[in-house]
């Protein structure tokens, strides 16, 4: 009983904010909102007893990505106050999409059969996953550290002034 | 050494992707290295394809056992997909001719790119790389083992095609309708990607019936295909057995990439990039990849012959073809630019090519595929040698004269114009040729008058002649009189890393057809290329009447064009006699056409572009009016909009309607008021008009440019086809 | 282990549609990288209800979910960046403003 | 009396046991009042420790310090707690009201939610998490929305400028600390605090890996913003940073998160490098674990006092040069060394101190050729240097 009540308290509060991020008229309130879901999905991977999960949740999602999304929209704020309009014409087929999408996902999930097994998680979870990933995985994790590093230097050149704009700018 | 060749077969794409890489990660700023890189990953790649294909030419029953391997590349749930290569007489023949027009081209950019010179291009370490990839490409086409590879070898091109055609991304030009060089890259990648579209289609299908895309397991797997034969295919396909709709999707996307008609459009205008470009993928190897292709489902298409009699999907080939290859040539007879006229010649013999498959014509398409793509690189060269040459000047009417000034260009530009337009016995194009319409004739002979084969040799034949009539127009026109041109008189002949390679080309123009004179004439057993490409398919036995007929019309078209044009060369300013007989003839509307490459361009332009943006825009106004009242306002704000819709309904489509029968009404009495000169004229008009129209009226979100519409369209198509697949 | 498998899929898929409506409906160039992030951590959650559910003595979900994180990090960066760049050059940030494509 | 503080709990337990409660209830109650003395405990220590560091403050800098209220002044904290209370809320206009009252609580929350993982002796744990390390660094990360907030939502300048230089400040000196905490964790094979200290137990992390340990006491200075990283707050350029428009009992918590976080630094420093609970009998008397372990916490934040205390401000370029050109390389690069060395000797089997010495020596090498390569490094910008100034002399004496 217990388990269900928690679960249906973070779902409320993960759905909630998450609409509460798409809806909202001020970009930097859903920002925060952003943080709440955040949070929430972590309460749902502890959950489901990944807590290793749970905890790199935090630490990227709020502690990079969302820090990240709220200084650049502080960066660019000059240009949308919160009295323009935010969302755009086309948001109500939008709307009715997704939840046609919604609905068909929904549909799917119940009509499908999972092949579910009951069972205890491994007793040392990070060891496992440092073995795996060092050994079965070994090729997706090196390109995925291949990607990080494009990533960042892709961001890099995106983003920095180049030498003629800052020279006129000065 | 055999052993040692097949097995490192795989490494040939590999030289040309570390130069690209090499290149394009560190190299840029040395142009000689980068150049260095390309062309010696090219010289290694052709050693290797070179010991491959001779080693594959000493191994005796080939054809039936092809030699393949492969690894496991990745797996997703238990579909294991593979990576390796097929070493098969078709492979072998492609393996042949790729590496080496690539090396020749790649030498010959050298000279184009105008290294050593201060006009270098400033991308001039890029081209390289670019080009390298491009080899990466085709090289991988050739040699992969199965149907993903290929789609990815595939695309991989099309990627470079639009790099390659937009290469001088910052030319703009005056005159706002001439196609920029980024555009018609755009409109390259675009247009072939209808096309990619089938092939993408085709290659779901086959591995929804497989389960597995190798070409051991598929395309030379007989039982299977005759399972798929037998297999009908799906509702939208009519009766018609999977094998055939499968064949018929994947020879989409050849379509697109060969540029068959209706897909065309994309070619010519492909010349706007570096010429080495358009020698190397819109006449040597890239649109030969789509006749390599439908060459490679042929199994499918034999089975589909052998198992459904009544199918049509081989005359769907072959008239397309058949239709392409005339239609080219017409085209091709009223243009100006000197590439341009070779462009609509590649269409053209692309359609031949087709043509030749879909009449069943394996080896001769097979045949004309590598000859063509000898003479074909060849003459593009030449032209690149004329257009360095003369300074950039590309229209022949201001060309002329340029044999004693460019004797080097002029021979060997002449021995490529002989073996294109089939110049009897000596050129590689004639025996080659001579055995898709030998052919062509024996199917018709076969069927009678009646049937469909007669058609495809009547276009076929006429198209020959047109062939030989447009080569001499355009070698008089370019070489011989006097110049007409400014530029033409201070033409010089290009430096040797531009010329070396067009001789070595001249020579294979020439002799390459030897390998491929009937058995009638060089004894029995003599047909090597047959012996080693098609033993198991029938071989065309010789036909005197059509090698004479079509000697006859070679000799007949080249003795006319320089009747027209080189007897009596003509002036600087002077009208093209063509133009000047058709005229006299009242048919001075249909060189206007022809010169308008029978206006393509614009219907496409006003039925697609124009409708698509004009639909948009319908679209727009109803979603804006709609959503302006949201609907969470209540029972007052749905009875308002429920109005609107109708309000809207009445505005719009009513009205729409009601205008477009009235228009369309005045159209046609407009079309039935014009009598003979202007018929073709208001005809295109009017259709533009109408159909333009009707896009203002109907078609504009999905040119909007705006990423969360195509998002949202994306999402809706989604769920549609979900909708589709839980109906069914 | 009294919550369904289920419901978590549900509420993935719920997370997931709320997310594509802020793909779809935002107007400024942040809120719709919200949205994507939304809909990764969707994504996220499917893999690790499945992993619990479906196979818990692997780790295969949970490293796959640690993948989703990269690229979610490396999508953000990029966005980002990109973002930043369009407004110094355009000086805007609404999305229906970015349409250069359509010339 | 050896093991006091489970004793309490036990028979707490048996209590809340005895009145009806179930086995569940019965655990959720011991976890709240765990939750809420340690917290008490963290806001005593805090109120002494201001006391303290202002008497320091007041030594170093030749002054008395507080001497008023009570003998020696210890009551002086208990002045300024009153004075604090019973000030006036300030909230400016144009401010984010719900923002600007949250941040002061994130930002305390995100340090006291810090202590929820540490043992504090052998057998009193709060949360003995397989992801401790993580956690720790994961929870951090809130203080740095919580300066966002409260930069963003006081509607002011300073503040934001503040908020936006913490923020860049406070990201980048997350990766050293996190890649020197990776350390002990490969050390010690877990990321479990318990066994991390249980691993430390004959030889502290600080003998074996001594650059590990510095690289991460000067990031957490810059994580906590103090001198001479303290240019969130820098008065001549930012009035105080992003708390500039705060008063009364919002502005005592940003300030009491500041104090329980150097504390909490100090609290790290002692789990990861200086063997936690670990002492003379501390098995035997876990009581005495507690004790060792915040004995050796108040050491580790009086030399962090020390230290900023005695060094001025640093510019913010040469803030982030020092990190990114010298923390970072230098952390990864003995992270490497570490890792690879470990594994070596694992094969070996060589006796422990032999271990230990080896990586003594490998971490000294390391330190002294780092530094003595920045130190060939060339400064970036050449300092501009002017004429010296006229000065007026006068008439009759000779101007050197």
């Amino acid at each position: 009983m217990v388990p269900v009540l928690v679960f249906a308290a973070v779902s409320l509060v993960t759905l909630g904010a998450a609409i509460a991020v798409v809806t909202n008229k001020n970009v930097l309130h859903s920002a925060y909102f952003l943080v709440l879901a955040f949070v929430g999905v972590a309460s749902v991977y502890v959950l489901l007893e990944a807590p290793f999960i749970a905890v790199i949740q935090v630490l990227i999602y709020i502690g990079a990505i969302a820090i990240l999304i709220i200084f650049a929209i502080m960066l660019t704020r000059r240009l949308m106050s919160k009295d323009m309009e935010q969302r755009n014409h086309q948001w109500f087929w939008s709307a009715l999409g997704a939840l046609v999408l919604f609905g068909v996902l929904g549909w799917l999930v119940y009509s499908a059969n999972w092949p579910t097994v009951e069972g205890a998680v491994p007793k040392d979870p990070i060891t496992l996953m440092g073995q795996e990933l060092l050994t079965t995985y070994v090729i997706p994790f090196e390109i995925a550290s291949v990607l990080l590093l494009a990533a960042l230097v892709g961001s890099i050149l995106i983003g920095r002034e180049s030498d003629q704009e800052s020279r006129s700018a000065e | 050494m055999k052993e040692f060749f097949f097995n490192i077969t795989w490494i040939i794409p590999v030289f040309p992707f570390l130069a690209f890489l090499i290149i394009i990660l560190f190299t840029q700023g040395n142009r000689k290295l980068s150049h260095s890189l390309s062309i010696g990953s090219m010289v290694l790649s052709w050693l290797v394809g070179w010991g491959v294909v001779f080693s594959a030419i000493g191994t005796p029953h080939l054809g039936e056992h092809p030699v393949h391997k492969s690894v496991p590349w990745f797996e997703t749930g238990t579909a294991v997909f593979e990576i390796g290569y097929w070493i098969d007489p078709l492979m072998a023949i492609a393996l042949f001719m790729v590496p080496f027009v690539c090396l020749m081209i790649f030498i010959y950019a050298v000279g184009y790119m105008g290294f050593g010179t201060e006009e270098v291009d400033p991308n001039y370490s890029r081209f390289f790389a670019y080009i390298a990839l491009f080899a990466t490409g085709m090289l991988g086409l050739v040699i992969s083992e199965n149907l993903l590879t290929l789609f990815m070898s595939w695309e991989i091109m099309g990627l470079c095609s639009y790099l390659l055609i937009g290469f001088w991304f910052e030319k703009n030009y005056d005159d706002p309708n001439k196609i920029t060089p980024r555009q018609a890259g755009l409109k390259a990648f675009l247009v072939t990607k209808i096309g990619d579209l089938f092939l993408v289609l085709g290659i779901l299908y086959m591995y929804s019936q497989a389960g597995t895309l190798s070409y051991a397991d598929t395309l030379f797997n007989h039982e299977f295909l005759t399972h798929l034969a037998q297999t009908p295919a799906l509702p939208i396909f009519g009766g018609w057995s999977a094998a055939s709709a499968i064949a018929l999707l994947i020879f989409g996307g050849s379509v697109g990439k060969s540029a068959q008609f209706p897909l065309h459009v994309w070619l010519p205008d492909a010349m706007e990039g570096p010429t080495p470009v358009s020698a190397l993928i819109h006449a040597a190897t890239m649109v030969s990849a789509g006749v390599f292709l439908v060459a490679r489902i042929f199994p499918l298409l034999n089975i589909v012959v052998e198992l459904d009699h009544h199918n049509p999907t081989m005359s769907i080939i072959a008239f397309i073809g058949a239709f392409t290859a005339l239609f080219a040539s017409i085209i091709a007879l009223a243009q100006n630019d000197i590439k341009g006229v070779l462009a609509y010649s590649t269409i053209s013999q692309l359609g031949y090519m087709i043509a030749a498959l879909g009449i069943g014509a394996y080896v001769a398409a097979t045949f004309h595929l590598i000859t063509h793509a000898f003479f074909k690189a060849l003459l593009f060269m030449g032209s690149g040698s004329v257009i360095i040459g003369c300074h950039h000047e590309q229209d022949m009417m201001e060309l002329g004269g340029l044999r004693k000034k460019m004797p080097k260009t002029f021979w060997t530009f002449l021995a490529g114009g002989l073996a294109l337009s089939g110049f009897p016995l000596i050129t590689a194009g004639f025996w080659s040729k001579d055995e898709i319409l030998a052919h062509a004739w024996e199917e018709f002979m076969h069927y009678g008058t009646a049937s469909w084969p007669f058609f495809v040799w009547l276009l076929l034949t006429i198209a020959a002649f047109l062939t030989a009539f447009y080569t001499a127009r355009q070698i008089s026109l370019t070489f011989l009189g006097k110049p007409r041109g400014h530029h033409a008189e201070h033409a010089h002949e290009t430096p040797n890393t531009m010329t070396w390679p067009l001789l070595i080309l001249a020579f294979f123009a020439i002799t390459l057809g030897w390998v491929g004179i009937p058995e009638e004439i060089v004894g029995h057993g003599n047909n090597w290329f047959h012996a080693f490409v098609g033993h198991e398919y029938a071989s065309t036995p010789l036909s005197i009447p059509v090698m004479l007929l079509s000697s006859g019309l070679a000799i007949g078209g080249l003795g006319l064009g320089w009747l027209v044009y080189g007897r009596k060369p003509l002036e600087a300013g002077q009208m093209d006699p063509l133009q000047k007989g058709m005229e006299r003839i009242r048919l001075g509307w249909l060189y206007t056409a022809m010169q308008n490459r029978f206006y393509f361009d614009e219907i496409y332009a006003a039925i697609f572009i124009n409708g698509s943006i004009k639909l948009a825009d319908i679209f727009y106004n109803f979603d804006y009016n709609w959503v302006i009242n949201p609907i969470v306002n209540g029972v007052g704000a749905v009875t308002r909009g429920i109005s609107n819709i109708f309000n809207q309904f009445d505005e719009k489509i009513v009205d729409a309607l009601v205008n477009l029968t009235g228009l369309s009404g005045v159209k046609l009495a407009d079309l039935g008021g014009i009598t003979d000169l202007k018929v073709v004229d208001g005809f295109v008009n009017g259709i533009a008009d109408v159909t333009g129209w009707i896009g203002e009226k109907i078609f504009r979100p999905i040119q909007t440019g705006k990423v969360q519409n195509y998002l949202l369209i994306l999402l809706i198509s989604m769920l549609a086809i979900i909708g589709i697949y839980l109906v069914y | 282990m009294s919550i369904p498998l289920n419901w978590y899929l549900v509420l993935a898929a719920a997370l997931f549609s709320i997310g594509l409506y802020g793909v779809l409906s935002r107007r400024h160039a942040i809120g719709m990288l919200m949205g994507i992030e939304l809909m990764l951590n969707a994504v996220n959650i499917n893999l690790v209800a499945f992993w619990r559910y479906i196979d818990p003595a692997k780790i295969t979900g949970q490293i796959f979910a640690i993948f989703v994180f990269t690229v979610a990090a490396a999508e953000v960066a990029v966005g980002l960046a990109l973002v930043i760049a369009i407004y110094r050059n355009r000086n805007t940030v609404v999305v229906e403003e970015i349409d250069l494509l359509k010339e | 009396m050896a093991d006091l503080i489970n004793l309490i709990e036990n028979w707490l337990e048996s209590l809340i046991l005895g009145w009806g409660a179930s086995q569940e209830l019965t655990l959720f109650i011991l976890q709240a009042i765990g939750s809420v003395v340690v917290v008490i405990i963290c806001f005593v220590i805090v109120i002494a420790l201001i006391w303290v560091e202002r008497k320091l403050a007041g030594r170093i800098q030749d002054r008395f310090g507080p001497n008023r209220a009570g003998p020696f002044g210890i009551f002086q904290s208990f002045a300024d707690i009153i004075k604090i209370f019973t000030k006036e809320y300030i909230t400016p206009e144009g401010a984010e009201k719900g923002f600007y009252n949250v941040a002061p609580v994130l930002a305390i929350a995100s340090v006291l939610a810090i202590w929820a993982v540490f043992p504090f002796a052998v057998n009193v744990i709060g949360a003995d998490v397989h992801v401790g390390v993580l956690y720790i660094v994961a929870v951090g990360s809130f203080g740095i929305l919580a300066i966002l907030m409260a930069g963003w939502s006081s509607n002011n300048r300073y503040s934001l400028l503040g908020a936006s230089r913490s923020v860049a400040m406070l990201i980048s000196y997350e990766i050293p600390m996190v890649v020197s905490l990776l350390v002990p964790v490969l050390l010690s094979h877990s990321m479990k605090l318990s066994d991390i200290i249980g691993a430390q137990q004959p030889w502290w992390y600080l003998i074996v890996a001594p650059l590990a340990a510095l690289v991460f006491l000067i990031s957490s200075m810059a994580e906590i913003g103090k001198a001479p990283f303290d240019l969130l707050e820098a008065e001549s350029e930012l009035v105080a940073g992003y708390h500039t428009e705060y008063s009364g009992m919002k502005f005592g918590m940003f300030y009491v998160a500041e104090f329980l976080h150097q504390y909490t630094v100090g609290a790290l420093i002692t789990i990861f490098f200086l063997g936690g609970w670990g002492g003379p009998m501390a098995i035997q008397w876990p009581i005495l674990g507690f004790i060792y372990f915040h004995l050796k916490t108040f050491v580790v934040y009086l030399v962090i006092s020390w230290i900023r205390l005695s060094l001025p401000r640093i510019r913010i370029d040469e803030m982030l040069n020092l990190n990114w050109k010298f923390l970072i390389p230098v952390s990864f690069i003995n992270l490497v060394v570490v890792a690879i060395a470990d594994r070596v000797m694992m094969d070996f089997d060589i006796a422990r101190w032999i271990y230990v010495g080896i990586m003594f020596g490998l971490n000294i090498f390391i330190l002294f050729v780092s530094l003595f390569l920045a130190g060939k490094a060339k400064p970036e910008v050449e300092r501009e240097t002017f004429p010296t100034r006229p000065v007026a002399v006068p008439p009759g004496t000779k101007s050197k």
